[in-house]
């Protein structure tokens, strides 16, 4: 393998790659490329924990692996009660630099697997827990989760009956939990993306990492958008980059540039969007404009105090 | 070290004894002073072990998969609506190979609501490829849980110790706590092959298509079935070291028996007094008591009921829609043998009702009075 | 066999009477079984607690009907359970009192007892005033009673039982030995 | 299970192979899902619109991003390798590359002119010499007919593939047309250098050799191929009566006395008729020599042809123009000129230039007084020495793309030929010559662009398709402005004939350099490698070959194609290459 280079653009991945290719991830799949960052950023000495979610398709077959790292499978709702598992024992073992890091889907994460995740987190348990977010069950084709966005398509709530609730703020959940770290990130962003993962690495106790990842399929995207949309979810503040520490210190990483764009650049290249009206679109930017505003004043609060 | 100790107590001893490691368990009625007791153990430092409080019953079974599978001596109890709500991660340990080792207080099934015993929430985990052993004294519970650790961790399949709720689990009787070094030597360190582990790293549980699943099914029944001898034999080596020795079952007063009840649980020790009464009395009675009921000992239990006239099988559960389980597998068992005698069956003390010398007199007088059973199963005790 | 029921409220240690009443029996040699009534456990309300002793294996695994000995840690419990319910002729019924045993009225087939255990652990500082700890002080007297068990193994079990304080519950079940007062004695 | 290399399917044959529980042995690289794909991605540089525009056939991007990286020696030698004349070109050209720069949208175009003359200036004050070719030197001798751009590129050129070449030069000195340039816009030492590099490669350089007068046609008989490029030197007249009295001075020999260190002696009033540079260069250096100086252009801003930044640092120094003016005739006394008579002009239907056709207003004429009137209205070549075989047509030698005349084996190529009158074209036409000669006599095909696109020596693999600024991922961009050119004020300016512009620091250059989008051209800016889900990208093992897409497994997702920024991935159809 040849140096990088460094001139063009200083990305400061590591070069090493943890996961293999012959997954069998959707073509443009987001998951796939965030593990892709996360072990990256983590390392080898990593142990995985993958309860039901397309990951538990994508990391391969019996006997096969697509990971470089240990993976245990395990129950749709049991990432942060296996995770907690696995790392108390390895405390207990005296193996105490090895990273667990739960890999779950939203639905894993926003719904059934909410108990574990909140009694582990609330117990500060040392482990990153990543939520890889694809905005609905996709695993099983596209069924909303509470992940799901206001007003989007999915098998259970189809265009002529969207989506009515607005996306659960698992985040806020998180922060709520006052666990040392609570970060969005996304794979249009992977420099912010791994040091945060790095940050996470480095923090004792329960990390929580909320990933936007399109699903081509389910979001009804072309595969070669799904950076696009990404980075038009964070410009347009749909999915704002920030971080929480200790449930109070708010940062926001990525500032959108000039400003941000509207939300329906972001909208309009997603088909389980197409059927909203110019009302609904301008309800969205509303509801993205506040939460933004919000954030904006939790965030400026700290840099005020400090 | 001789000492009065409840059943749940005897079961963290247990646990103790064979220095489980990661402890995670959620409290529930009548489990709870297991689970307290260990917790303090960890907490004054007499266990090198981390104790996870977690926020429910699934999560305490994943929690001991997720350490089980790291490669630490995993160890919970439940009991009831607990063990229930836990039903699809117990698969999962045993699929998983993991040898986990859990203590379950039987707990009848809500609604509505009850505390009291009843081997319903067991028996509904019966084919979860878990090694299943029910006790009847507070010794057999401490031996038998620092025996399960020896057979699960020698087939790869997790274990449950099963105590009646009250009767004895929160009933101080004395027991022989053995010393620490002895049952270091009788139980090494848990070594599995293959564990979550960077240095080997493999994906464990990943999807199985249909080309490979029932291989690795037929494995596990392989290891259950390992798990009868495996069982036989580490019982006959604790006997060796301990002196006590509990048997996969154990004949009471059956060499000559016309009719055998068979047991399991507190009632055995019941029983046993009314099998010793009725002798007196000249009545040619005996006992089988199950201790293992997962994997079941199909012929042990066939050559043992085989010279008996009648069989009447006491059941604390009931399957709904057929009859009790016990007799259910022995009957099953026995279907084999040459001669099969009649099974009877009675469905008692469910819901922690009070089985008493005479519900199992009556029990016996009616198998006495009867050439064979004319129902399914008869009810005890209910008022109908 | 021996076979003892103990009435208290929920929160007065009749459980824990009946285990350290097992285990000083069991230090003698004896075999025993203690178990509370098989329920939920609530502060104030009223509660049972058993003691089976033997000179064999114990293998019944019931509740206990018919007791030869019944002790009661609050007497306002007589108004409301029927505390003699099986309990066998000859047998001592001990009731944590200020009053003197005549004073209560019970079948000429039993032999009642009183101690005044509130007052001894309020001495001895067992327990908050208003709502005195008495388990230790009522199975001295009932040792005395019954002879099922020495004073000085009785000792040692509530040392043994007992986190705090153990010496003042000493104290107390001594005082309580010498203090009752037995129907006809 | 260590981290593996290979694909390896596991076929478990009975079940005591298999783990006792579904724990893997082996990793997914099994599964080829790069047959899952139906578009392609390539690694096919596309052509910058830069490049494509340069008529020099420079690799501006390649330079650029050698630059960037502070590579500035091999930066330069990319550069000479299509054109010897860096110093010239960056100070000179009309730049129609930075016209074409996508750049302009995000915060002005390149700077392009400014890079080229900071790498030869870099080139000479590190004393650089002409990166030399490992080629076999070649017997044959080939003449070429003219010193100026056109003809010192082919030399250049061909000398660079081994051939023994003598140039014939009418002039003094080597240098054509270039000689003319004002040292304020090109210093002498700039070209004077540039020349003598190409002659220490082993180029001969006769001079004072006129076609026609010292040497004919035929006495070249015994070179196996001679190149015309004869250039422009007969001033376009202006055709109006007058035009012969004293103080009438066309504008190349103006020039050329001035350049020759003559005295010119210009009084005080002065006309300078057109609007190219030539007429700017005329301009500014009567300013120069201290006259009142009137550009008198026949159309308007819009149509002058002269470098946009030639009219504004003219007018800087206190040039007049007039639009919209012709001259009808010049006004005499004596002889000699005391004005002109001028008539205002209006535009009417485009010609066959494209441009609006000038015509006169009537009744509108009028008198001013000069004392020197300079008509700069451009050149034609002087044919008339050529044998009636080297066919000629409207005053150019015609050829085909391979610059062959109808005379094989003589070639023909700057101005003379094609008509394009700048450096750069004609550098262009001089390289195109000597790739055509060389493919000539060594009878191999090679194919050649029609005259109106260039000819790389050491072109890239590229696709034809030219960037345009809707192909780019404007993500990866910030708008950042392009960085102003020192120059001289301009009222220091007109008192000196010192070099005007100052050409960038390499502090300005490297940052200008790298608001390069590098169009088409691969830079490793690593987006492809990184945003690819299926690890199908790959370092690759060369420079040449920075990526290489895993073919087994890129599922075809176009995710590189569309992050690349800089539309230097190929998305194609999957059927197209199931065949090979």
């Amino acid at each position: 393998m040849r140096e990088p280079k460094t001139y063009a653009r200083n990305y400061e991945i590591p070069e090493e790659e943890l996961t293999y290719s012959g997954s069998v991830s959707c073509p443009g799949c987001g998951a796939t490329l965030a593990m892709r960052y996360a072990l990256k950023a983590l390392g080898s000495n990593t142990i995985t924990v993958i309860p039901a979610c397309c990951w538990s398709i994508i990391a391969g077959p019996f006997p096969y692996s697509s990971l470089t790292v240990p993976i245990f499978h395990t129950a749709f709702e049991t990432a942060g009660a296996v995770s907690s598992g696995i790392s108390a024992a390895l405390d207990v073992l005296g193996k105490k630099d090895i990273t667990v890091m739960a890999w779950a889907g939203d639905g894993g994460t926003f719904d059934i697997g909410l108990q574990a995740l909140s009694g582990a987190v609330e117990r500060n348990e040392d482990f990153i827990y990543v939520c890889y977010d694809n905005e609905a069950y996709m695993n099983t084709g596209i069924q909303r989760s509470s992940a799901t966005p206001w007003m989007a398509w999915t098998t259970t709530t189809p265009v002529e009956h969207p989506k009515e609730e607005p996306k659960k703020d698992i985040v806020a959940i998180m922060a709520a939990h006052r666990i040392p770290y609570a970060a969005t990130a996304t794979i249009a962003y992977p420099e912010d993306m791994i040091a945060k993962f790095r940050k996470a690495k480095g923090i004792r106790g329960s990390k929580f990492i909320h990933v936007l990842s399109p699903c081509p399929p389910g979001w009804k995207s072309e595969a070669s958008d799904s950076i696009k949309l990404t980075r038009l979810a964070v410009q347009s503040k749909v999915f704002p980059l920030y971080e929480i520490e200790h449930g109070d210190k708010v940062t926001i990483n990525v500032w959108p540039k000039d400003g941000g764009v509207p939300v329906k650049e972001y909208l309009r290249l997603q088909g389980r969007f197409r059927h909203l009206s110019e009302e609904a679109i301008a309800a969205i930017q509303a509801e993205v404009d506040r939460n933004w505003e919000r954030l904006v004043v939790r965030a400026q609060r700290v840099m005020g105090n400090e | 070290m001789r000492k009065v100790v409840t059943g749940n107590y005897a079961v963290s001893w247990g646990a103790k004894l064979a220095r489980a490691q990661v402890i995670a368990a959620y409290p529930i009625t009548p489990q709870t002073s297991i689970i307290e007791k260990l917790a303090s153990f960890c907490a004054n430092g007499e266990m090198d072990a981390r104790f996870i409080k977690v926020e429910s019953e699934h999560s305490a079974m994943a929690a001991c998969i997720g350490a089980s599978a790291v490669g630490a001596r995993a160890f919970t109890a439940t009991s009831g609506q607990g063990l229930l709500l836990m039903h699809e991660v117990v698969h999962w340990a045993a699929g998983a190979r993991l040898p986990i080792v859990m203590g379950v207080v039987n707990r009848a099934i809500a609604p509505g609501w009850s505390i009291w015993t009843e081997q319903n929430d067991t028996l509904s985990q019966r084919d979860t490829g878990w090694i299943q052993f029910y006790c009847e004294t507070n010794q057999e519970v401490l031996d038998t849980t620092i025996q399960a650790f020896k057979i699960a961790e020698k087939v790869f399949l997790p274990a449950m110790i099963v105590l009646d709720a009250f009767v004895l689990s929160h009933t101080s009787e004395a027991v022989d706590i053995p010393e620490q070094a002895e049952v270091d030597a009788f139980l090494p360190p848990y070594r599995p092959p293959l564990k979550l582990d960077p240095e080997d790293p493999r994906a464990f549980g990943a999807l199985v298509l249909p080309g490979e699943y029932m291989e690795l099914r037929y494995k596990m029944q392989k290891a259950m079935e390992q798990a009868l001898s495996v069982a036989e034999e580490v019982d006959r080596e604790w006997g060796e070291r301990f002196g006590r020795s509990w048997g996969l079952v154990e004949p009471y007063r059956l060499d000559d028996a016309e009719l055998a009840l068979v047991t399991s649980g507190t009632v055995t020790g019941t029983s046993r007094e009314v099998v010793d009464a009725l002798r007196e009395e000249g009545v040619k009675i005996g006992l089988l008591k199950v201790r293992l009921f997962r994997p079941f000992p199909h012929q042990i239990i066939r050559e043992m009921l085989a010279g008996v006239r009648k069989v009447a099988v006491i059941d604390r559960n009931i399957s709904f829609g057929d009859s009790g389980v016990f007799a259910q597998e022995v009957r099953a068992a026995l279907y084999h043998a040459d001669k099969r005698p009649p099974v009877f069956d009675f469905v008692a003390g469910l819901g922690g009702r009070d089985i008493v010398p005479e519900t199992i007199r009556e029990i016996v007088d009616y198998t006495v009075t009867h050439d064979a059973p004319t129902e399914e199963f008869t009810w005890v005790g209910v008022k109908i | 066999m021996i076979e003892i029921r103990i009435h208290g409220r929920g929160g007065q240690g009749a459980v824990i009477a009946s285990e350290v009443l097992a285990d000083a029996v069991f230090q003698e040699g004896k075999y025993v079984q203690s178990f509370p009534a098989f329920g939920v456990e609530r502060r104030g309300a009223p509660v049972t607690a058993f003691t089976r002793i033997n000179d064999k294996p114990i293998r019944i695994r019931t509740q206990i009907y018919t007791p030869d000995h019944i002790m009661v840690l609050d007497p306002t419990l007589l108004e409301v359970v029927d505390v003699t319910a099986g309990l066998k002729d000859g047998a001592w019924i001990l009731i944590n009192s200020a009053k003197p045993p005549h004073t209560f009225t019970f079948p000429d087939r039993y032999r009642v007892a009183t101690v005044d255990a509130n007052a001894i652990a309020v001495k001895y500082h067992l327990g908050p005033r208003n709502a005195p700890i008495i388990n230790t002080a009522i199975l001295g007297a009932f040792a005395r009673l019954t002879g099922i068990v020495s004073l000085e193994t009785l000792c040692n079990a509530v040392r043994a039982a007992v986190p705090i304080n153990p010496e003042g519950n000493v104290a107390a079940v001594k005082e309580a030995y010498e203090q009752v007062i037995g129907d006809g004695q | 299970m260590k981290k593996e290399t290979e694909a390896r399917v596991i076929v478990f044959t009975s079940e005591a192979e298999m783990p006792m529980m579904p724990a893997s042995v082996a990793s997914t690289l099994y599964n080829k899902t790069g047959s899952w794909r139906y578009m392609r991605p390539l690694y096919k540089n596309q052509t910058p619109p830069c490049n494509a525009a340069c008529p020099a056939g420079e690799d501006i991007v390649m330079h650029l991003q050698l630059t960037a990286q502070g590579r500035y020696a091999e930066a330069w030698e990319t550069l000479v390798r299509e054109n010897p004349f860096p110093g010239v070109c960056g100070r000179v050209c009309p730049h129609p590359c930075e016209s074409e720069c996508n750049r302009e949208y995000l915060g002005g175009a390149i700077a392009i002119h400014c890079q080229e003359r900071f790498l030869a200036d870099y080139a000479a004050a590190h004393h650089l010499s002409l990166p030399t070719t490992n080629v076999p030197q070649r017997e044959e001798q080939i003449a070429v007919i003219g010193a100026g751009p056109a003809g010192l590129s082919c030399a250049y050129h061909l000398r660079r593939m081994g051939y023994q070449v003598t140039v014939f030069e009418a002039g003094e000195k080597p240098g054509g047309m270039m000689r003319l340039i004002p040292e304020y816009r090109l210093p002498k030492e700039v070209l004077e250098r540039e020349i003598a590099a190409i002659i220490a490669l082993g180029v001969e350089v006769k001079t004072g050799m006129r076609l026609g007068v010292d040497l004919a046609l035929k006495d070249l008989q015994g070179y196996a191929a001679v190149f015309l490029a004869i250039g422009q030197s007969v001033s376009r007249r202006l055709d109006v009566p007058g035009e012969d009295a004293v103080g009438v001075l066309h504008g190349i020999d103006f020039l050329a006395r001035v350049e020759r260190g003559q005295k010119v002696d210009l009084g005080k009033k002065v006309a300078v008729i057109g609007g190219g540079n030539t007429a700017m260069d005329a301009a500014r250096t009567a300013r120069r020599l201290g006259a009142d100086v009137t550009i008198l252009y026949r159309r308007s801003r819009a149509e002058m042809p002269a470098i946009d930044e030639e009219v504004h640092e003219t007018l800087d120094e206190g040039v007049k123009i007039e639009f919209l003016r012709a001259p009808v005739a010049v006004l005499t006394a004596n002889g000699r000129v005391r004005g002109l008579r001028l008539t205002r002009i209006e535009l009417g239907a485009p010609d066959a230039s494209g441009r609006r056709r000038p015509v006169p207003v009537a009744g509108s004429e009028y008198e001013l007084e000069f004392d020197t009137v300079i008509p700069a209205l451009g050149q034609v070549a002087d044919l008339t020495f050529l044998s009636a075989e080297v066919q000629t047509e409207r005053g150019r030698i015609i050829t085909d793309e391979k610059t062959a005349t109808t005379r094989l084996p003589i070639f023909a190529g700057g101005d003379a030929a094609t008509g394009f009158g700048t450096v750069t074209a004609a550098v262009g036409s001089g390289k195109r010559a000597a790739l055509a000669i060389d493919s000539f006599l060594r009878g191999v095909e090679r194919p050649f662009p029609d005259l109106a696109q260039n000819v790389q020596v050491a072109p890239r693999p590229h696709d034809p398709n030219v960037v345009r600024f809707e192909d780019l991922n404007t993500a990866y961009f910030e708008e950042i402005p392009r960085p102003p050119q020192d120059q001289r004020p301009a009222a220091q300016r007109v008192t000196t004939f010192q070099e005007v512009n100052l050409g960038y620091g390499e502090d300005v250059a490297l940052a200008e350099a790298r608001r390069c989008f590098s169009c088409g051209t691969c830079n490793e800016c690593d987006n492809c490698l990184i945003f690819c889900p299926d690890v199908a990208v790959l370092r690759g093992p060369s420079d040449d070959e920075p990526f290489v897409f895993n073919y087994d497994y890129c599922k075809g997702c176009g995710i590189c194609v569309s992050e690349c920024p800089r539309r230097a991935i190929l998305f194609a159809e999957e059927i197209k290459f199931n065949d090979q």
